[in-house]
């Protein structure tokens, strides 16, 4: 037999006695909610004291307090809204447009072999295509009206959600559907009652990352002609170096981002309750 | 008067006070039209939607883009309107605070230096080249897209030199980290910057409406040199036409505070519309020897010079 | 209705899964088929429910299904194949729906069939809150709501530990009892095997082919837990498996 | 009991034979990778044909053998390649910053309580802020030199690492760290060798989106001070309304990420061949 | 070793999981626990090896470990624990390198534990190239090469076919006939228990509390896959157990 070299008592000794030690600990992280609040805090906090001091330049942040105040200056003069709810609007029928062609499109991929195979590859070709680089396209094909606003924004959100609902689809448990089968459920039925609802978690966190991509093309789209919304807003400001003004835009920007995302959360929640 | 429906493509810049003028004091209604203004945040997108025909009319500068739309048949200049004149304050030459420490103080000292430009083909990147080839320096242009990144580039010290309207220029210098070293209008004089254009179906199918777009856009013009100009109205005057400006530009800061930058931004709109065909066709000319149009373009692609009075 | 198989032979891509099977499962009766992994029990079973066509030979149903069948072939699957989504009420109601039945037949069903497997009180439950056990009791009410010809199982208590195996056994036992079904019972399990099978149908390793046959005459009703008459069968079944079972779990499965 | 109205043969017949019927068709679409160059072909033939005709206006696309004259001149004068150098040396090193400080990032949110708690509520305000917006600070910040470029992309790609990485340690399977610990593993020993690898296939697919996002943010990169370029090249085709040019370098920006995706799947292949 | 568990109580949250319980694992000895689903038998053993922290009561070490232990209490687990990116050799190697070992112990540890578990032509595999008997038999390799004091097994076998187990109830025989360890075996199958344990110890439905305590005096490599002998023990366990595992069947599982 082999050898060890025994680095412990070498007796069996009954006498000595010892608590097993607990080796059990870490690899649990949990979250502590304050801390997030207190990260920013400090993190404002720092940035305060930076700027008004000087050793952090006018010219590279502009104050945390005075962005706060230019919010609140939007706010009372009624800007705010003005500026937000044509930016909701485009977000939520552009999102709204690209999400729900996005998963019928994924579906027949997932479903269907001559979808899947003639589209994946389309579908490929057009991801890593920046939408920026096609605004000037966008303006013949859809006009400088809300159309290519939506337009743009259903792109950006459709792609992902493809993506997103075939994978969801393939990832289906396969004897749930031999199921179906076995029992002589027609195929609308099982597309309806096990396909869908099976991919149901797959496209909820694919609407996370469509809906975050569709916040982040606003700016993009606004650069199309709007005067009101969130991404004009912020754009001017740009071009002036107005740096206040940006990061009030880009916080309002950050704050819906958060929102939206709290939205699908609680929608998953409800949606997926049976989890 | 028909009353008809037209949209015209705009900037909030002062340099689209003719259009203001002449829609608010009803100008535009004498000429049968009734103007919406569609407003943009660059000038590029606003030559493609006269292409894709969203809009009607509009003032802009000559680009490369334009340039290239003309070529497909698709846009047409029809009169001009902003232009350098000599004893106005045009457009200025800037350099950045660290150029100017080391030494430079006019625009031929700028052999070597970092130009910024918003793009290649850009009316930037025209009063660059020209400055540089009448100086007969080397300058190496930076395409910075949009015009915070090039004010941002500036301030910083990480391009030397740029140029832009006086408004613009003149509370830049204020701050002391950029300063201004020359005017535009000494290497291009009478120079052109912006035109009247429409798409080539109403240049050649829509003349009626055009020329009644024209009429009530030369009202505009002529009130606005009056007034601002040539003070025929005295402060007063300068006044009521700030009021009437400032409904369009600089709409979120308060009136005192936009006053300045209004007054300041006062350049020569031509009179009735006119148009310097010889700095056009410089500029085209510029455009086909940085090979950024094709080589066949002629003027008569890119002008229609049925409408206004032409020098040249 | 009985099933009759003949001649059957089925391969994937170029490998052999089952070779030359034949045989006929009859009326009321469970056939209990064992055999070491991946001899092919599973591919047999899709098979005789139609779910894959075989590469040759045939399967036909001789006669007709009993009255009032909604689905001749029924599977009880190993992982329980519920739908996650649907409350115990709505999985078994999902295999009524396709079907023209008035909302009170298709309540009577539901209810009777509950009632029949103890689910009564966990009609809305969702599958995530039940035991293993309770979720295979889910799947045999819902195989029972279609009153199937042939009851096809692939090792469905294999899943679940041995005292609720065991507990299931027992309803199992009830059910057939009370209303005799036909099934075909795949298992890994020599005790289960002898406990519920009227035939007992041992498989070679890959590819299948059947070694030998076992009847059993003592009535399923009077077998116990621990059943000296049973033990025998057992252990003659073990005999014959233990070589063929201890190649098969030393095999490297191909990836 | 209950009644079900049978619908089929009362009587339990022995002479009434037929074959089982084959019920378990469908619902595993196939890949046929002739179909995707098929659509490929179909969609440029109809554009070339209708650009051709003048059904599609020369101002909505251009002429598909146009653009592809376009590339092969590209291609010959050797402008190609000094176009694509400097993009794919941007791509590569900010990708390579953004990547590997998401990948560290995100294995401390996923390890430590503090870092999840303080760190997760910021990635979130990040993530939906567009690169774009900030592209007047990053001349500030980073210069107009490759400064920012390489931040831009590093900072496109940081957030969907963080995101995935941390998403990837939390689903180690938490028996195997528990099976460490039971054997007396080192902490450094379990994290390098079972919660790293175990994370390997997450961080791996979250790499796909990443890099996906550094090429779409070349463009936005570009802008700033870039001579030579796809996105600078695409960004000049543009603001001249060139649109041959401006789809020759979509369609490289295009080819340019199908290549990456390959890429990564080779790499997965490598090194996820235990799977 | 021994270790002994002294008026132990766990609890998670506000609901009590353990209550009361003494009882001394005997060095060279098996103690089999049973009990009803959910009943804290995982709990107990993740007290025993240190996983947790009991919230009261106390777990001694009596004695120390044996010569060459590495590693004092080791698991073996239900789902084999295996990293799927290391081949078999090098996933009973990971036991080995944060101990200051040489090259050539480390190597002569690995041949020995593979060669006793008939792994040795199976080096290089990786984990998803084997049957579950195989994965099961390189955790028991892993856990070999530690040389423990005492082997913690949480059901080691119920994640495999009743074919499989039976060819591993064997080999584990055959472990412990050529060189005794002490171990503490769960499990949900009684025959088990009775085939392994030198003492059985029954546990109560949450909060688990030992109802019963068994010793069986066979030797175990006397006991058979049917022996009558166990047969009574198997049938007075199942007696105490019947009612115990329906309702902890019949559980809802809070959400
Ligand atoms: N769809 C398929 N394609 C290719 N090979 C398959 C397919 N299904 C099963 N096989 C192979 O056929 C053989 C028999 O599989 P099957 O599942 O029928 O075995 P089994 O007897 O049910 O095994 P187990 O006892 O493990 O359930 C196996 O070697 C399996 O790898
Ligand atoms: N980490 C935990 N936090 C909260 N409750 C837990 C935790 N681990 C186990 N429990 C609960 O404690 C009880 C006992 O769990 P345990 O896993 O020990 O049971 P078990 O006897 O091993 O059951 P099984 O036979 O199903 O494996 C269960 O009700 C379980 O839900
Ligand atoms: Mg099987
Ligand atoms: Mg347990």
């Amino acid at each position: 037999m082999y050898d060890i070299k025994n680095k412990s008592n070498n007796s069996n000794n009954l006498n000595v006695n010892k608590p097993v030690p607990f080796i059990g600990k870490g690899f649990q992280p949990k979250t502590r909610s304050w801390m997030g609040y207190f990260v920013f805090f400090i993190i404002i906090f720092v940035l305060e004291l930076g700027t008004s001091t000087g050793v952090i330049s006018s010219l590279t942040l502009p104050k945390p307090s005075d962005v706060l105040e230019t919010i609140i200056q939007l706010f009372q003069s009624g800007l705010l809204f003005k500026h937000l709810v044509p930016s909701i609007l485009r977000l939520v029928i552009g999102a709204l447009i690209g999400i729900s062609l996005g998963i019928s499109i994924g579906t027949l991929i997932g479903l269907f072999s001559y979808f899947r195979s003639g589209l994946v590859p389309v579908i490929a070709a057009i991801f890593p295509i920046p939408k920026i680089a096609l605004l000037p396209l966008f303006v013949i094909w859809f006009g400088i009206g809300e159309g290519s606003k939506y337009a743009l924004i259903a792109l950006g959100s459709f792609t992902p959600t493809v993506v997103a609902t075939y994978g969801a689809v393939d990832n289906v448990d396969r004897t749930l559907i031999r199921m179906g089968q076995s029992f002589g459920l027609s195929w609308i039925s099982i597309v309806y009652k096990i396909v869908l609802p099976g991919a149901m978690p797959g496209i909820l966190s694919g609407l996370r990352i469509s809906l975050a991509i569709s916040i982040i093309l606003l700016v993009a789209a606004e650069m199309l002609g709007a005067e009101y919304g969130i991404g004009a807003y912020i754009l001017e400001a740009g071009s002036l170096y107005d740096l206040e003004r940006l990061f009030a835009g880009v916080t309002i920007l950050s704050l819906l981002g958060i929102t939206v995302s709290v939205f699908v959360t609680k929608l998953e929640q409800k949606i997926l309750k049976w989890r | 008067a028909s009353n008809k429906k037209i949209k015209v493509g705009a900037l909030r810049f002062t340099s689209h006070s003719a259009s203001f003028i002449a829609k608010e004091r009803g100008y535009f209604k004498q000429a049968g039209l009734d103007v919406e203004f569609e407003f943009f945040q660059a000038a590029q997108p606003m030559a493609i939607a006269i292409a894709s025909g969203d809009i009607d009319y509009a003032v802009t500068a000559i680009s490369g883009g334009l340039i290239s739309l003309a070529e497909k048949g698709a846009v047409k200049v029809i009169g001009g309107a902003l232009s350098e004149e000599e004893g106005i304050d045009g457009q200025k030459f800037l350099v950045s605070d660290k150029a100017y420490k080391a030494g430079v103080r006019s625009p031929k000292d700028l052999n070597g230096k970092r130009y910024a430009v918003t793009q290649s083909g850009s009316s930037f990147h025209y009063m660059g080249s020209k400055m540089a080839a009448a100086e007969n320096i080397n300058l190496s242009f930076v395409p910075l897209q949009k015009v915070g990144a090039i004010i941002g580039a500036l301030k910083s010290g990480q391009v030397d030199a740029w140029s832009i309207v006086p408004h613009i220029a003149k509370p830049l210098s204020r701050g002391g980290s950029i300063h201004i070293i020359g005017n535009v209008a000494d290497y291009l004089p009478n120079y052109q910057i912006t035109t009247v254009f429409t798409s080539s179906n109403n240049a050649k199918n829509e003349r009626a409406l055009t020329k009644n777009f024209l009429t009530g856009f030369s009202k505009g013009v002529d009130d606005y040199a009056s007034t601002m100009i040539d003070k025929n109205k005295g402060d007063a005057g300068v006044n009521e036409m700030v009021d009437l400006i400032h409904k369009y530009v600089y709409t979120s800061r308060p009136r005192e505070k936009a006053a300045p930058s209004i007054i300041n931004g006062t350049m020569r709109l031509s009179d009735g519309a006119s148009l310097n065909l010889a700095s056009i066709k410089n500029q085209l000319e510029w455009f086909k020897s940085e090979g950024l149009v094709k080589k066949s373009i002629t003027i008569d692609t890119l002008v229609d010079q049925s409408y206004v009075k032409i020098i040249s | 209705m009985n099933i009759k198989i003949k001649n059957l032979n089925h391969s994937y891509d170029k490998s052999k899964v089952l070779s030359d099977i034949n045989l006929e499962i009859m009326d009321g009766q469970i056939l209990s088929i064992i055999g070491p992994s991946g001899c092919g029990k599973s591919t047999l079973l899709r098979l005789i429910g139609g779910l894959e066509k075989p590469c040759s030979g045939e399967i036909t149903q001789i006669g007709s299904p009993p009255a009032g069948c909604l689905n001749a072939m029924t599977y009880i699957f190993q992982d329980f194949a519920l739908l996650p989504w649907r409350t115990v009420e709505e999985n078994v109601s999902l295999v009524l729906e396709d079907h023209s039945l008035s909302n009170e037949i298709k309540r009577s069903v539901i209810d009777d069939v509950l009632d029949r497997t103890k689910l009564k009180d966990f009609s809305y439950a969702f599958p995530k809150q039940l035991s293993g056990g309770m979720k295979q009791r889910v799947a045999i009410a819902r195989a029972l709501a279609v009153n199937p010809a042939v009851l096809l199982m692939d090792e469905p208590l294999s899943a679940l530990d041995s005292q609720t195996r065991e507990l299931l056994l027992e309803d199992f036992i009830n059910l057939w009892h009370r209303k005799p079904f036909t099934a075909v019972y795949i298992t890994h399990n020599l005790s289960e095997a002898v406990r519920l099978g009227h035939k007992i149908l041992v498989l070679s390793r890959r590819p299948g082919k059947i070694i030998e046959t076992i009847s059993i005459e003592k009535p399923i009703a009077d077998r116990k837990l621990i059943d000296k008459d049973l033990d025998q069968y057992q252990k003659h079944l073990w005999n014959i498996m233990h070589d063929e079972a201890r190649a098969a779990d030393a095999e490297l499965l191909n990836v």
